[in-house]
């Protein structure tokens, strides 16, 4: 199989020439050059899937890679060699990443040019899209940790300037502010950890990096007492935290919804927040090594209860998104922690297609009734049929319902976290990780349906209070918009691929995901069988090669379709048996925890037999909604009372006192000599008028003046004394 | 072409004379002649950038002329790598400058003489080789500088040109005796006041002794080099001139002083503290990384407090040449090439923060974020200026580094160098990048965001002359984020060299 | 018999007595004479000098000149006096304190 | 033996003429006692005949060093070059007073009398080659600089300076006189030929004699270039005078005496004498001092004119630390200060007798916004102050570095720091008096009259060599070169 710059470039390039033409004559052009930002993408998807064909119906091998480099730029001087090099590296995690992210970009791509039809910001949107999923693209396509970071990064700026698109609002300044800075904090730690690994094993490239785990090169550095494995592994893993949303660096993300919903959804489902999952599986290796994999389950785990905790009361349809997002990541990083590899990829991949739809109907509801907040929305479903449709499945999905992807990853992730929690001998503690995400499952499948009923089911609460928040929300101008939304297909139809990708066979080849009840049998799963935890041994001594030579990597015999399960590096070889069991129980607890929370919801919303939580719980509720204070305390503590107080103390200082008092402290010192010595003499006073330089001057200069009275005898007996007092030093 | 430094050099003076023999009242002739030149002295550096021999670290382009018998002071001009790009930044700067300052009225002769006359001592500063020559260059460059900021400037204008002349000259006073005391540590050879001759650690063994105590020759006179070379930076303990002075100075001179006269220190460190004084370099290498983490931390700290943009953006140099110092600190390739490089880079992007401020002071006459009342400064600039804001966007991130614009890679490979040397600091030092986008991050929300302040409805956006010489800049920035190699390619070699010579000691 | 010490001695007393008036005395005309004072002191020295050990004319050559410039010299200076007299009415050396920073 | 003198004579044409000029203005004085116009005329030719003075100096310029009048005078390039200095000083400030207010009109001749009479005093000074002349030299110049400081006869200020100054000098006088007569008696010569055999060969109380009553014999000097702490006299004397004559003693007296102290230093100190070694750490310590006290002095100043005196002290420090280091770079460095200094002083003082004529007062205020006024003036007064600051291109900078280059090269260093922070405070004060002319609005805007063809071509002519010594300083150095080289 052979890769050429010609067949992979594009991917990235493409959106990228988009952007450009969309930034310098994005006005000039027909609808603001909307139409070429989507076929962009539409180009990277059709190379991306050529690609996808290649690893996946091509040849089932999981040691399969592609990896080609060319140097960026070149330090080498004489005999000192230094150079930087870029590269693409592709395997199947990376082949299958890329389908989704271009595909799911795409079809969001379009559902914009209708979403964001006469909105002002319509050019502006459409500039830093492309751009966006370029950056995500070139991240998956990358090679190495340093190329990884300038895409990281440019996403970060492309999201910072999404989030803060609507410029007149004060908040989406504040939440674009917050978005770069936080993910910021973890981005300097990727940076830190990139270097320790760059100056010590001498390259950034994955290749390296695995190849060095497998040599050992690690053992042995440390880095201010760290071991470097640790060192690096963490700081890379909080880059992840940061980007990904995960629990103390989670507040950004909520705040993101600030911008078009179109955004969000890339943001939330396709492009910034699948980047640190994805970064912290490339690098599970090194997370292994580090042993910090029970601190990334853990920090999943939180996440995933705290966000549904949070996500239970939210009245604004977006914000219960926005925290099932973090939730979800959360799920995700378990499924990291506890060593189910492929099944945390897959929940990326599945939540990434149910997420999109999701934000995307939301999105379609909001701008038909152009209300957010689901206390005023209500039986919708018959104005909406489509979007009904499609973000019923996807609700289904996500709350982790069998058939439905969701559930096939979820559930996964859930037995190998019960396995890792209680059965492989774990430290005990380490319980709560399992316990925790199967909470969280039922409050997942609770709050969503509560979000689902809300929105589409009861009667229709718009008409009563269209007067005071929103501007246009009346019933003949909504049904209108309604009339108006049956014609678009660019509203229904990316709904609709969507949703049907949310169903579970597509990724597990079985039905319900476990390995009971199959319908295409084993060799089906190729999602499984393709994806796991990369076996750094291949890598030793493996040499890259550049774009132009031909590669001969392509081992292309099938792999022996044995079903084993991959629990990459948590524990020695974990017994059949044990896991079977435990995935089995995992899999029942689930669904019942599920139903149960969808039941739990029916009651509430639909029945109202139970009364919502917002009454009962009423003390708690009020620290929900404000998000466990963490904004508060980011914002208000950390960074009004602690930061800037601290900076302003510190100007203060180097102006008001450094600056003034060591520097040019002769000023003040003046005014003190001159208030104390008004009295003594007017000659002491001519002595202070004057500015001197530095506090030592000026007493000389003090004692000069007074020896300088003008009295021709003093002067005498100066000279006679001095003569003396020369002649006396002579010591002859 | 060996005599091409010589027509740099003396084409701006060349150009005084001309501003200087047009009367006073023709000030277009007066701008216009002052263009002309500044264009000219662009076009051969850029001449020279492509004779340019990037294979060999020796100077290149020699010109050297007997000047006094009788200490072997020679007229001894040449360039490295280093000093390329130098040499290119200041005429580039340069030539923008003179678009900038086309709205001067006050004084407008005697402005542009001054202008011409600064530039002319900077590239002397650059391309001198002889001890001798580059001193007087170093001193002469404070007169225009002195007289730019004290007559052209804000209210407080004479306080900062005093304070910024007082203190350059005291640093460089030091520098004075340490260069006769290595001319006569040397030995009368032939061109013993020339740098490159004293280069290579030749004075590892000398002793000094003052007031009666014996020093390290090579010790005492690095750290009389360091005072005089620190000063100009600046670093930590001595940078408390420059908010004064680029407070106080008009737009085009805050401009050569943040792109190109701070750069004159760590140049200074680069070809002659280092070359020259290897061991006590490699000594004190850790005392330097240390004020420059101080400097990197602490600048970013104060500029975040900050309500005036520009001392902001001053402050935020005094953090960025802290990087600088911490690159060379690491004296070794990554850090050394980090260090070059970010002056360069340092260069574009503050001269584009300052030449914003400059346009949007035009408007406003006044800088303030938020008003000492406590009122907003702007607010909702984005919506009323357009394209001002794209350019403030690429000038800001650039500054703050962000991948893809030119900042970053010399900060990465800044990271990279110091790594290997002070792992401590590195790690550190990573708050200094994160105060640092937080700070411009803040202003950016403060100024551009939130509904449009009626003080600011008459401002009109970006005129062409604004945009024509900004785009340069952010070309620069954005084609040397991408492509770094134009610039890496003509300095590395000469870099090396030093790297190789630290490296020894 | 006056040896050479004596001469000395008296030279020396002369310039000290010289010394303390100009430090002492408030009036100008008495300071103009301590520094007559002081110069026959010196002149004494040469005279003795020449007579005693170096047995050339030098000195006696040294002390005429010295005579001479002395006359100048209380000349002008009693000149100024006189100004100083005529301005201020007084020769009191304290009034003498006009000029300072 | 007669004809011998007379060619002797023959070397001695620059100090005849100047006598005779001093007759002849004193006989063309007492003619013109009333009526103002014969003084122009007067002037004039007094300036002319200068001018032949100083050409037949550069005549002597390039003698072979030599003893003439029984070993009593020495003409070498050393003095002739001082003598030079000298006289430009005195044409300069004879020019000065001719234009300045700060002179009675009817005083105006006398004053280029007296100067003429300091001048030649000055002469006999540089080229004393035995005490008596050097005493001569410094009571012709010290008794006419009484007259000249209290020239302002009315001024109660003027005649308290000159009293001060005749009280003072006769006192150092006569102390250098004392210390003189001892070492004529342990010498047995008052020539300095002798001299110089003699001290090789001293021990014992002897020495201890011949130490004590050479510091005696250097108090003479001392005060004559105000050394500290015998400057005490300098300011309330610069101040009470009138400022050509202020101008004046700025210049012509201090090299006199700088090139007595260089003489005699050479005499007793030469390399490896007794008694160098306490000698040269006590100027060492006099060097600093002085020029410390006078540059923080001269920072308080109110008064420009009380400035430029204190920032002459300060300026004779730096000068005299080329004597510390008894080499002829040292004396070339002092040779070469002081011919820049010579042209920075007398334009410096220039602008400000010509402003303070104008306002009434010398003080800051009057130089208050004067690009506005009087744009050659203020850009030619800023480069001097700068150039006396030290700051390259222009010649001050040259002079200091001349004189850091020689003591370093000695290695002494502590005083090398002493010298570069005492740059640094004068450069503060002299900044603020250009800040002053260039940065601060002129309180009126009346533009500076009067000062304009000649004044303005005679201030520009000064300002060339300010400048061009300051970039091709060359064959300036060559010449204080040869001029280093005498006969020990």
């Amino acid at each position: 199989m052979e890769y050429t710059v010609g067949s992979v470039a594009p991917i990235f390039l493409a959106p990228v020439i988009a952007f450009i033409i969309n930034a310098f004559l994005g006005r000039k052009l027909p609808r603001q050059g909307d139409w070429l930002a989507t076929l962009s993408i539409f180009i990277s998807f059709i190379f991306s899937a050529k690609i996808f064909s290649d690893f996946v119906f091509g040849k089932f091998a999981t040691d399969y890679f592609v990896h080609k480099t060319f140097t960026w730029f070149d330090l080498s001087y004489g005999s000192n060699i230094w150079k930087v090099d870029m590269g693409v590296y592709i395997d199947n995690m990376a082949a299958i990443m890329l389908l989704m992210v271009s595909g799911v970009a795409f079809l969001i791509h379009l559902f914009s040019t209708w979403y964001m039809d006469h909105d002002e910001k319509h050019g502006r949107f459409f500039v830093f899209l492309p751009l966006f999923t370029s950056a995500m693209l070139g991240l998956v396509l990358s090679d190495n940790l340093f190329s990884l970071f300038i895409f990281w990064e440019i996403m970060g700026f492309c999201s910072y300037s999404l989030i803060g698109i609507y410029n007149k609002k004060e908040k989406a300044g504040d939440a674009s502010l917050k978005a770069f800075m936080t993910t910021r904090v973890g981005d300097v730690f990727l940076l830190l950890g990139m270097v320790a690994i760059w100056m010590v094993i001498g390259s950034v490239s994955y290749v390296d990096i695995y190849a060095a785990i497998a040599e050992g090169k690690f053992a042995g550095q440390t880095v201010i007492g760290i071991s470097l494995a640790t060192f690096s592994g963490l700081c890379i893993f909080l880059g992840g935290m940061g980007k990904s949303a995960q629990f103390p660096l989670h507040v950004w993300l909520p705040d993101a919804m600030m911008g078009p919903t179109p955004g969000s959804a890339l943001i939330h489902a396709a492009t910034m927040v699948a980047a640190g999952v994805y970064l912290s599986l490339r690098m599970y290796p090194l997370m292994v090594l580090g042993d910090l994999t029970w601190f990334i389950a853990v920090i999943g785990a939180l996440t995933a209860f705290i966000a549904a905790t949070i996500a239970l009361v939210q009245s604004d349809i977006k914000a219960v998104l926005a925290f099932s997002t973090i939730s979800q990541l959360g799920y995700m990083m378990i499924g990291v922690g506890v060593g189910s590899y492929n099944a945390a990829f897959m929940h990326l991949i599945t939540h990434a297609i149910f997420k999109a739809c999701l934000f995307l109907s939301a999105g379609s509801v909001i701008h038909s009734i152009h209300e957010q907040e689901m206390p005023k929305m209500g039986g919708l479903r018959k104005y909406l049929p489509y979007t009904h449709f499609a973000m019923m499945c996807c609700t289904l999905a996500i709350a982790g319902i069998p058939f439905f992807s969701g559930f096939v990853s979820k559930d996964r992730i859930l037995g190998d976290a019960l396995y890792y929690g209680f059965m492989a001998g774990q430290n005990p503690l380490l319980a709560i990780v399992p316990i925790l995400g199967f909470a969280g499952a039922g409050l997942t499948a609770f709050y969503m349906f509560r979000m689902m009923f809300l929105t589409f089911y009861g009667e229709n609460r718009m008409s009563h209070h269209h007067d005071d928040h929103h501007h246009h929300g009346h019933d003949d101008h909504h049904a209108h918009e309604i009339h108006h939304e049956h014609l678009s297909a660019r509203q229904n139809v990316p709904l609709l691929i969507l949703s049907v990708f949310t169903l579970g066979f597509w990724f597990a080849g079985t039905l319900t995901g476990q390995s009971f009840g199959k319908v295409f049998g084993d060799k089906t799963e190729w999602f499984k069988i393709l994806v796991e935890a990369p076996k750094v041994e291949k890598f030793i001594n493996h040499s890259r090669e550049n774009f132009s030579s031909i590669d001969t990597k392509g081992n292309v015999e099938l792999p022996k379709a044995v079903y084993e399960h991959q629990t990459g590096y948590a524990g020695p070889n974990p017994d059949e048996h044990k896991i079977h069991t435990a995935h089995t129980i995992g899999a029942i607890a689930s669904i019942i925890i599920a139903f149960s929370g969808v039941f739990l919801a029916f009651l509430m919303y639909i029945k109202k037999s139970v009364k919502p939580f917002a009454d009962t719980f009423a003390s708690y509720t009020t620290t929900l909604k404000n998000r466990y204070y963490f904004d508060n305390l980011y914002v208000d503590i950390i960074i009004k009372k602690g930061l800037l107080t601290l900076n302003r103390g510190l100007s203060w200082f180097d102006m008001g006192v450094y600056d003034r008092f060591a520097v040019d402290g002769w000023a003040t010192v003046n005014r003190y000599l001159f208030r104390a010595s008004k009295w003594i003499d007017n000659v002491i006073v001519d002595a202070i008028g004057v500015d001197g330089t530095g506090v030592a001057v000026n007493l000389f200069n003090l004692v000069l003046r007074i020896v300088q009275s003008g009295k021709i005898q003093f002067y005498f007996f100066v000279l006679i004394t001095v003569l003396a007092s020369y002649i006396w030093t002579l010591n002859i | 072409m060996n005599g091409i430094l010589n027509w740099i050099l003396w084409l701006p003076i060349i150009g005084m004379l001309g501003v200087i023999l047009t009367p006073k009242d023709q000030t277009k002739t007066i701008r216009l002649v002052t263009l002309v030149t500044t264009t000219a002295t662009l076009l051969l550096s850029v001449l020279l950038y492509l004779n340019f021999d990037t294979t060999t670290a020796d100077m290149q382009f020699v010109v050297k002329v007997p000047w006094i018998e009788q200490f072997h002071i020679n007229y001894f001009l040449g360039i490295d790598g280093i000093t390329m790009l130098m040499t290119f930044l200041n005429a580039l700067l340069f030539f923008i400058c003179t678009l900038s300052s086309w709205t001067i009225e006050k004084n407008v002769k005697a402005y542009f003489s001054l202008l011409l006359m600064l530039q002319s001592t900077v590239f002397g500063v650059f391309f001198a080789l002889d001890f001798f020559l580059f001193y007087v260059y170093w001193e002469v460059m404070l007169l225009p500088m002195f007289f730019l900021i004290g007559i052209w400037g804000g209210e407080n204008r004479e306080y900062a040109a005093i304070k910024f002349f007082l203190y350059t000259f005291f640093g460089s006073i030091f520098m004075l005796v340490g260069i006769i005391a290595l001319y006569y540590a040397s030995g009368k050879g032939i061109d013993s006041f020339s740098i490159l001759a004293h280069q290579g650690g030749k004075f590892t063994e000398l002793t000094v002794s003052v007031f009666g105590k014996t020093f390290s020759f090579e010790h005492m006179f690095f750290w009389f080099m360091f005072l005089g070379f620190a000063i100009k930076v600046p670093v930590f303990p001595f940078h408390t001139w420059l908010p004064h002075a680029h407070v106080q100075a008009p737009t085009a001179v805050s401009v050569i002083l943040a792109g190109v006269l701070l750069k004159m220190g760590t140049y200074g460190f680069l070809r002659i503290a280092f070359p020259i004084f290897p061991q006590a370099a490699v000594d004190s290498a850790d005392i330097i990384a240390v004020l420059g983490l101080i400097s990197v931390i602490y600048g970013a700290f104060c500029a975040m407090a900050q309500d005036d943009v520009k001392k902001l953006v001053a402050y935020s140099s005094v953090s960025h040449m802290g990087f600088v110092m911490l690159g060379l600190a690491a004296m070794t390739t990554q850090g050394m090439n980090g260090a070059v490089l970010q002056m360069f880079n340092h260069g574009t992007s503050t001269a584009m923060m300052f030449l914003l401020i400059g346009i949007l002071y035009e408007r406003s006459h006044h800088r303030w974020i938020v008003k000492p009342d406590g009122s907003k400064g702007y607010g909702g600039l984005s919506t009323k200026l357009p394209k001002y804001t794209t350019v403030f966007i690429i000038g800001m991130f650039a500054s703050l580094g962000l991948p893809g614009l030119s900042g970053f890679i010399s900060e990465a490979l800044i990271f990279l160098g110091i790594y290997q040397r002070f792992t401590t600091i590195t790690v550190i030092a990573v708050i200094g990048l994160l105060i640092g986008a937080a700070y411009l991050l803040w202003m950016f929300k403060r100024m551009f965001f939130g509904e449009v302040n009626p003080e600011t409805e008459d401002y009109d956006d970006m005129n062409a002359r604004e945009v024509f010489y900004m785009l340069p800049l952010c070309v620069a920035v954005i084609v040397f984020g991408i492509y770094p190699s134009p610039l890496l390619d003509v300095m590395k070699v000469s870099v090396g060299q030093l790297v190789d010579l630290l490296a020894k000691f | 018999m006056m040896s050479l010490t004596s001469y000395l001695l008296i030279s020396l007393v002369l310039f000290i007595v010289g010394l303390v008036v100009m430090i002492s005395r408030k009036n100008i005309v008495a300071i103009l004479l301590g520094i007559e004072l002081i110069l026959n002191a010196a002149s004494l020295n040469f005279v003795a000098y020449s007579r005693y050990v170096t047995n050339n004319l030098d000195g006696h050559i040294f002390s005429l000149f010295i005579i001479v410039v002395a006359a100048a010299e209380a000349a002008v200076g009693l000149a100024i006096v006189i100004r100083f007299f005529q301005i201020k009415e007084t020769i009191h050396i304290d009034e003498a304190t006009q000029l300072r920073n | 033996m007669i004809d011998q003198l007379f060619g002797f004579l023959s070397y001695y044409v620059p100090e005849i003429i100047s006598i005779i000029l001093m007759t002849t203005l004193l006989v063309a004085e007492a003619a013109v006692k009333d009526d103002q116009a014969p003084r122009l005329k007067i002037h004039i030719f007094t300036q002319i005949v200068l001018g032949v003075v100083l050409m037949t100096l550069f005549m002597n310029l390039d003698e072979k060093p030599l003893h003439i009048f029984h070993n009593a005078v020495t003409i070498d390039p050393f003095s002739t070059l001082v003598k030079i200095i000298m006289t430009l000083g005195t044409m300069g400030a004879i020019f000065l007073s001719h234009s300045s207010k700060d002179i009675y009109p009817n005083l105006k001749s006398e004053f280029s009398l007296m100067a003429v009479g300091v001048l030649i005093g000055g002469m006999l000074l540089a080229s004393a080659n035995n005490m008596l002349t050097l005493y001569l030299g410094i009571e012709t110049l010290s008794i006419l600089s009484y007259v000249l400081s209290s020239l302002k006869r009315d001024d109660s200020t003027s005649t308290e300076a000159g009293m001060k100054y005749a009280l003072y000098g006769g006192l150092s006088a006569g102390i250098a006189l004392f210390g003189m007569s001892h070492l004529y008696g342990v010498f047995g010569s008052i020539q300095f030929v002798d001299m110089i055999t003699r001290v090789q060969g001293l021990q014992g109380l002897n020495l201890a004699i011949v130490m004590i009553s050479f510091v005696m014999f250097f108090v003479g000097i001392g005060y004559k270039i105000s050394l500290f702490p015998f400057h005490m006299w300098t300011p309330d004397v610069y101040q009470g005078s009138p400022i050509p004559v202020t101008s004046f003693f700025a210049i012509v007296p201090k090299m006199a005496g700088l090139a007595a102290l260089v003489r005699v230093s050479f005499v007793f100190f030469s390399e490896g004498s007794a008694l160098s070694v306490s000698w040269i750490g006590l100027v060492l310590v006099i060097a600093a001092m002085t020029m410390t006290v006078g540059n923080v002095t001269a920072i308080g100043q109110t008064s420009v004119k009380r400035l430029l005196a204190f920032s002459s002290i300060g300026h004779v420090g730096m000068m005299i630390l080329g004597v510390v280091v008894m080499n002829e770079a040292g004396v070339q460095a002092i040779l070469f200060y002081g011919l820049v200094y010579l042209f920075m002083t007398l334009i410096a003082f220039y602008v400000t007798s010509h402003l303070s004529d104008m306002y009434g007062t010398d003080s800051y205020d009057v130089f208050r916004g004067l690009i506005y006024k009087h744009p050659v003036m203020a850009i030619i007064m800023a480069s001097v102050l700068f150039s006396l600051a030290g700051m390259p291109p222009f010649s001050g900078f040259i002079a200091k570095f001349n004189i850091f280059s020689v003591v370093i090269q000695k290695k002494h260093y502590g005083i090398a720091l002493v010298a570069a922070i005492n740059s640094v405070i004068g450069l503060y004060y002299y900044m603020k008096l250009a800040k002053t002319m260039i940065f601060s609005k002129p309180q009126g805007d009346e533009l500076v009259l009067g000062f304009s063809g000649l004044n303005q071509t005679v201030i520009i002519l000064l300002f060339i060599p300010v400048l061009f010594l300051g970039v091709f300083w060359d064959s300036a150095m060559s010449l204080a070169g040869n001029a280093s080289i005498f006969i020990k």
